[in-house]
């Protein structure tokens, strides 16, 4: 990488994105105040809520034309992931995109596509290989009955009658163990090194756009507890004009700040130079996933004792900063894969 | 320097013994499923029968409902309660707060608590906290006012854990708003059952149940006040000086570190994670066959063990950044399974590593935000200057 | 929103090719190693170079003794500037201080100063710092006293960087010391070779080099003062709101950071790690090959990337952290042959991992602490309430 | 591990252990002021204040009696070394007395002890097994030319005509490259898991020490910068009373404190009960370098500019920080080390 090489450094969004983004914020502000967040756990669905992000197009919006779709492109699924995190919104949507786009990238049929890109139902993608046949945990699959997943040298879409059992987890969300059911339906998507690197691809932007969730979540989080530190009093001052608030608040900013612009650049790049730096969505994610960890419970302890009950907001930030986080990676698989890349050995 | 096992006597070992056995009877699995689904840090029958052994206050002679037990077997029956998991927050505010009555209080009210605390029948919690104070307990607002040989209080205190559980609070109240902010306060041990207190639960996402208590025309009888009026300052500095010591024993029966009970769960959690990493996994190989992994979890070794090592105050702090931090990177390495809640499917360790994450995060507050421990440490340990607040001199 | 590489026009491009050629020429190895052994952040020779070309001050027009850049060739400039590792404290500084200069000085000052910038001879350094004065620059204490047409400096300043090298300093002086503290200041643009000043170095173990400079009775005149008497605040605030910027360019062709020249060494340190890492130890195996040290080199690489787009201030403080924690991270890995001195034997990328380790502490204090930003963050990011303190309204 | 077992926790100091505490930190603070230290400077050793030290008797004292020492502990070294950091004293007697102490475990005879037990010469550890002959940085190597080693299944005392040349560090120590020289005398010491158990036993030494020594150099860079800020006033205030200064600090205090006390019973459990805790030295190792790399930096930087200059002594400690600690391990050896003592994988 030249590390001095001539290229714009520009974050700035333009008309389009403005308004995709003031729009998304506030149909989430309006439909989906905390109070909805807390009616859908623990299970982490509102169907009511999914319905009306659907009718907003999001789950086609990205696809090519020729699929149906508006051609968006991964700049703007960051953008709308972005405002779902802030609102901590109880809707499988990140999953649900990553799964529609893979499906169109492998060139599904149609017939395979079309409900997925209308949302009749809720597609969601097994993270990580499947080995012998066992089970592992996917996120969303205690919602949805379709799942697409890497088995051997296959990548398939395994249909089922029904989602698996939600097992109940800190970040309240449709979790749920699944492994492909040879009784299933199948359909076979692609094979060999093309099956690897589709599934590699929808992992990483799995990656990026949770990295963007938790963004808008940490955001959320922050401004809770701004708002606590100018009001709150001790000594006779507000809180946040001690340095041991206000310092812990800047950094929390500041982490903020720089995860931002990482998942839009990461989110940009990967759009418009496929290829071209691979390991910046994961490096966006194992960014945002500390920031997240940490500026959940920055927040959380700024707010004192009233941080820690669980009827304050605080709570649903920080339970889904690892609830969210840790849905679709191994131990330090992130990690490893951005070494690889950066170190060549993979 | 000392850091030996100790060889018991024949009569040590027995005590140890009896400890171990009557605890392994008392502790059933009901006892821990109770505290983990309601986070009372209280169990009546548990509490009432070391209450029957003179455990809730082991140094008191028989005569007053102790043990007369020496400080080692002491340090036995605390490391059993600790390895049985006993629920302790309320049995730990219940002996803070004796040390105010036994010195402060009418010498009639004295001794009629001194049994039934040694029984287990009179139990007290903390009321410290207005819903607006925060750390800074001398900017209390709840009143009390004299009418006769009463007082009328009127107000409310967050944070009262235990009260649910407990026939007395030990409560400070502002009883003349005209003088300086610490000089209006007094102490106060008052009745839960008097009308007009109510008790709403406040649940924290660590689990632990806590209370807001309210106060709304109160009328408790003067024998409950605790050392002399607009004196509370003084008298609140007993208990809390403990609470925030500075000071540790060297006779090595103690943790040197105040927050030792902090990283009980942190211990647990890794335990579970270290038993987890040994595990072949679906691919065939273990986690702990990861480089990467195994400097994790050392790591994590090395800062649990940094924090029970760690003296007085300064043990506090760490005791809480340690598992805040160690919790958290846990997590990270377990991926999923470490989220499932207990009970769950495959929860990892039946939830362990998820509680100590949510738990973790309560130790930085309890007693005191580490902030003012670390007030504290600059101002008592470093020698640094206090600020001058508009507010007080004083930050708690 | 746009990260894409630009394509250039052919004229374009030929200034590239240029740049790049005349840089190439001009900076010898010698130059970077005068740079590694005084850590004067300047050459004279390369100075001038630039200032006959007109890069110096690259937009202005020719006339003026500039290049007329448009802000493409700018930004190739300045990034070829970087590639080639021009030593640029004292252009910084100039360009910093001409701002103030050319709105505030003088007419006749400014005219006579103008050209001289542009072609390299006149160059300029920050007097900010009272010995006792830190941060809190309002509280400057060097005097400044009235004396018919001529003022006369007694007093002394810290990290006056580069003053070995320019021909003026940007000095504050107290000129009123009945009034408060931020309005009986006044800015002078104080000639160095003026009888009086002398200029003691100080060493830096990040390798640079700065300056005490010390004001014996220096009298110069009235005409180098800059704005007016007592009005040395406001004049201040130009140079200091554009080092303290919070706002960014959003053409897509300045670095989102503030901080992101503190990246530099973190880079290089990086890129020197990495090959070591490839490289087969004695063992037979490479280091490359354990996912522990992959583990701790990815990090550090998302450390290093997510400094490059923190944005405005927060860029700042993020880029001094990600390089005092990155190289710290990055000794640890490499283990001793990181310590190895530049020209040692066998040191790793001729001591730049130990040079970038050194040489990052440095960031943290570089106009202003990052304690400072931290506050410009919290009251002008985040809208947190000020501190109020004895000594200001404002904390610097 | 019992985790509630019942075990003492006494970190009191006897008499004798004050004692010896106390004259030997009165003999660094008069025998080795800070320009001392920069006298000796880029070499690292002061040949007159190592004479001195080894007038104190500590380089027999740990020695048992039979081998003319005075059966002094490894707390008693640990003491030592404690003082020995705090004034960042240039004298190689971490790994001259662990040289030492292997020398008399390994059952060397009285010829080949008495001249390090007496001071005679410098004594250096080669801290990684040599392989192939190829050369490693071996501490004190610039001012010892007798060196022990482990080469294949071979435990050595290699003795060369001098020592070997300096190559200048970022901590000013007498760091050389060393290797095993054919034609150089070598007196083995022990074969096969003998020598690997006492190589192992050697360098945890030398860790602990060094960890030791850690301990005092950040306590004493702990200690400039409360002083400064104390007195240095900023706003109208002493800067030591603001959090942003104060809670720094106090993070200082607390991992020293903590750093101590771990060294301090790594020591004695490893004296009193070998193999009881194995890990317990490596782990005081990793918690004092993070302490002083931490501490050191934070030190320097709470004194602002000055703290940055090479003339402030501040900068003595900050480049000793990584400066002792990366001399005798490789990367993430410690670690990998505790992790696999405590996941039982070794």
């Amino acid at each position: 990488m030249d590390r001095f090489e001539l290229r714009r450094q520009d974050f700035s969004l333009d008309e389009d994105q403005k308004a995709l983004q003031t729009s998304v914020a506030e149909f989430f502000a309006k439909q989906c105040p905390t109070g909805t967040v807390r009616a859908a756990e623990p299970l982490g669905f509102d169907e009511d809520l999914w319905r009306r992000v659907l009718d907003l197009g999001v789950a086609s919006m990205s696809l090519p034309e020729a699929r149906g779709g508006d051609d968006a492109t991964l700049v703007d699924l960051v953008l709308i992931a972005e405002e779902l995190g802030r609102a901590v919104a109880p809707v499988p949507l990140v999953g649900h995109a990553v799964a529609t786009r893979l499906l169109a990238r492998a060139g599904a049929s149609d017939e395979v596509l079309a409900p997925a890109a209308r949302g009749d139902r809720v597609f969601a993608l097994a993270p990580a290989a499947v080995r012998n046949g066992r089970r592992q945990l996917v996120p969303d699959a205690a919602v949805a009955a379709d799942v697409l997943a890497l088995s051997g040298d296959k990548l398939a879409l395994h249909s089922a009658a029904g989602p698996a059992p939600h097992v109940a987890n800190q970040g309240s969300t449709p979790l749920a163990w699944w492994a492909p059911d040879p009784g299933q339906e199948r359909v076979v998507l692609a094979v060999g090194d093309e099956a690897r690197d589709l599934h590699r691809a929808a992992v990483a932007e799995w990656r990026l756009l949770t990295a963007a969730a938790l963004v808008g979540l940490t955001e959320a989080a922050l401004h809770l507890a701004v708002e606590f530190a100018k009001t709150r009093r001790t000594m006779g001052v507000p809180i946040g004009t001690l340095q041991g608030v206000a310092f812990p608040l800047a950094d929390v900013a500041i982490a903020v700040s720089g995860a931002r612009n990482l998942v839009w650049k990461a989110a940009w790049l990967t759009e418009h130079e496929p290829g071209s730096r691979p390991e910046l969505p994961l490096m966006a994610f194992d960014y945002a996933v500390r920031t997240a960890t940490h500026g959940t419970t920055t927040s959380a302890h700024m707010q004192g004792g009233l941080g820690f009950t669980a009827e304050a907001d605080a709570s649903l930030y920080f339970l889904r900063a690892k609830g969210w986080s840790l849905l679709a990676v191994g131990p330090g698989e992130n990690l490893q894969d951005i070494g690889d890349l950066i170190t060549g050995t993979d | 320097m000392d850091f030996g096992t100790i060889e018991l006597t024949p009569e040590q070992q027995e005590f140890a013994d009896e400890v171990r056995s009557f605890l392994d009877a008392l502790v059933t699995p009901d006892v821990l499923e109770h505290e983990r689904a309601h986070g009372d840090g209280f169990n009546e029958r548990v509490h009432l029968a070391l209450g029957s052994r003179g455990w809730l206050t082991p140094q008191w002679s028989p005569e007053d409902g102790g043990a007369g037990l020496d400080p080692l077997r002491r340090r036995i029956l605390e490391l059993e309660l600790q390895r049985h998991r006993v629920p302790d927050i309320t049995a730990g505010t219940t002996n803070l707060v004796w040390t105010a009555v036994d010195r402060f209080a009418d010498p009639s009210l004295r001794d009629e608590l001194a049994p039934r605390v040694a029984d287990g029948t009179a139990r007290f919690c903390l009321g410290y906290t207005d819903p607006e104070g925060g750390s800074d307990i001398a900017a209390s607002r709840l009143r009390a006012v004299r009418d006769g040989d009463e007082w009328v209080l009127n107000g409310a205190k967050m944070f009262t854990t235990g009260a649910q559980n407990c026939q007395y609070t030990f409560l400070i109240a502002r009883t003349d708003p005209e003088l300086p902010k610490h000089k209006g306060l007094t102490m106060f041990l008052v009745p839960l059952a008097a009308p007009g207190v109510e008790i709403q639960a406040i649940r924290t996402f660590g689990g632990e149940r806590t209370n807001a208590v309210y106060y709304g025309d109160v009328r408790i009888s003067d024998r409950y006040r605790l050392g002399g009026v607009n004196d509370g300052w003084a008298v609140l500095h007993g208990p809390l000086d403990e609470e925030h010591s500075v000071g540790t024993a060297s006779d090595g029966l103690a943790d040197p570190s105040v927050g030792r009970s902090f990283l009980r769960p942190l211990e647990v959690a890794l335990d579970e994670t270290l038993a987890w990493a040994r595990e072949t996994g679906p691919d065939g190989s273990r986690p702990v066959d990861d480089p990467s992994v195994v400097a994790r979890l050392a790591r994590v070794a090395v800062e649990l063990e940094a924090g029970v090592v760690t003296p007085g105050p300064m043990g506090r702090v760490k005791g809480s950044l340690a598992i805040v931090e160690g919790a958290a990177e846990l997590l990270d390495l377990t991926g999923a399974v470490g989220l499932l809640s207990p009970g769950a499917d495959g929860a990892l360790g039946d939830g362990d590593v998820d509680f100590a994450h949510r738990w973790a995060q309560g130790t930085a507050t309890y007693g005191g935000t580490v902030e003012v421990f670390r007030t504290i440490i600059a101002q008592h340990v470093l020698g640094l200057p206090r600020a001058g607040y508009p507010g007080s001199k004083v930050l708690m």
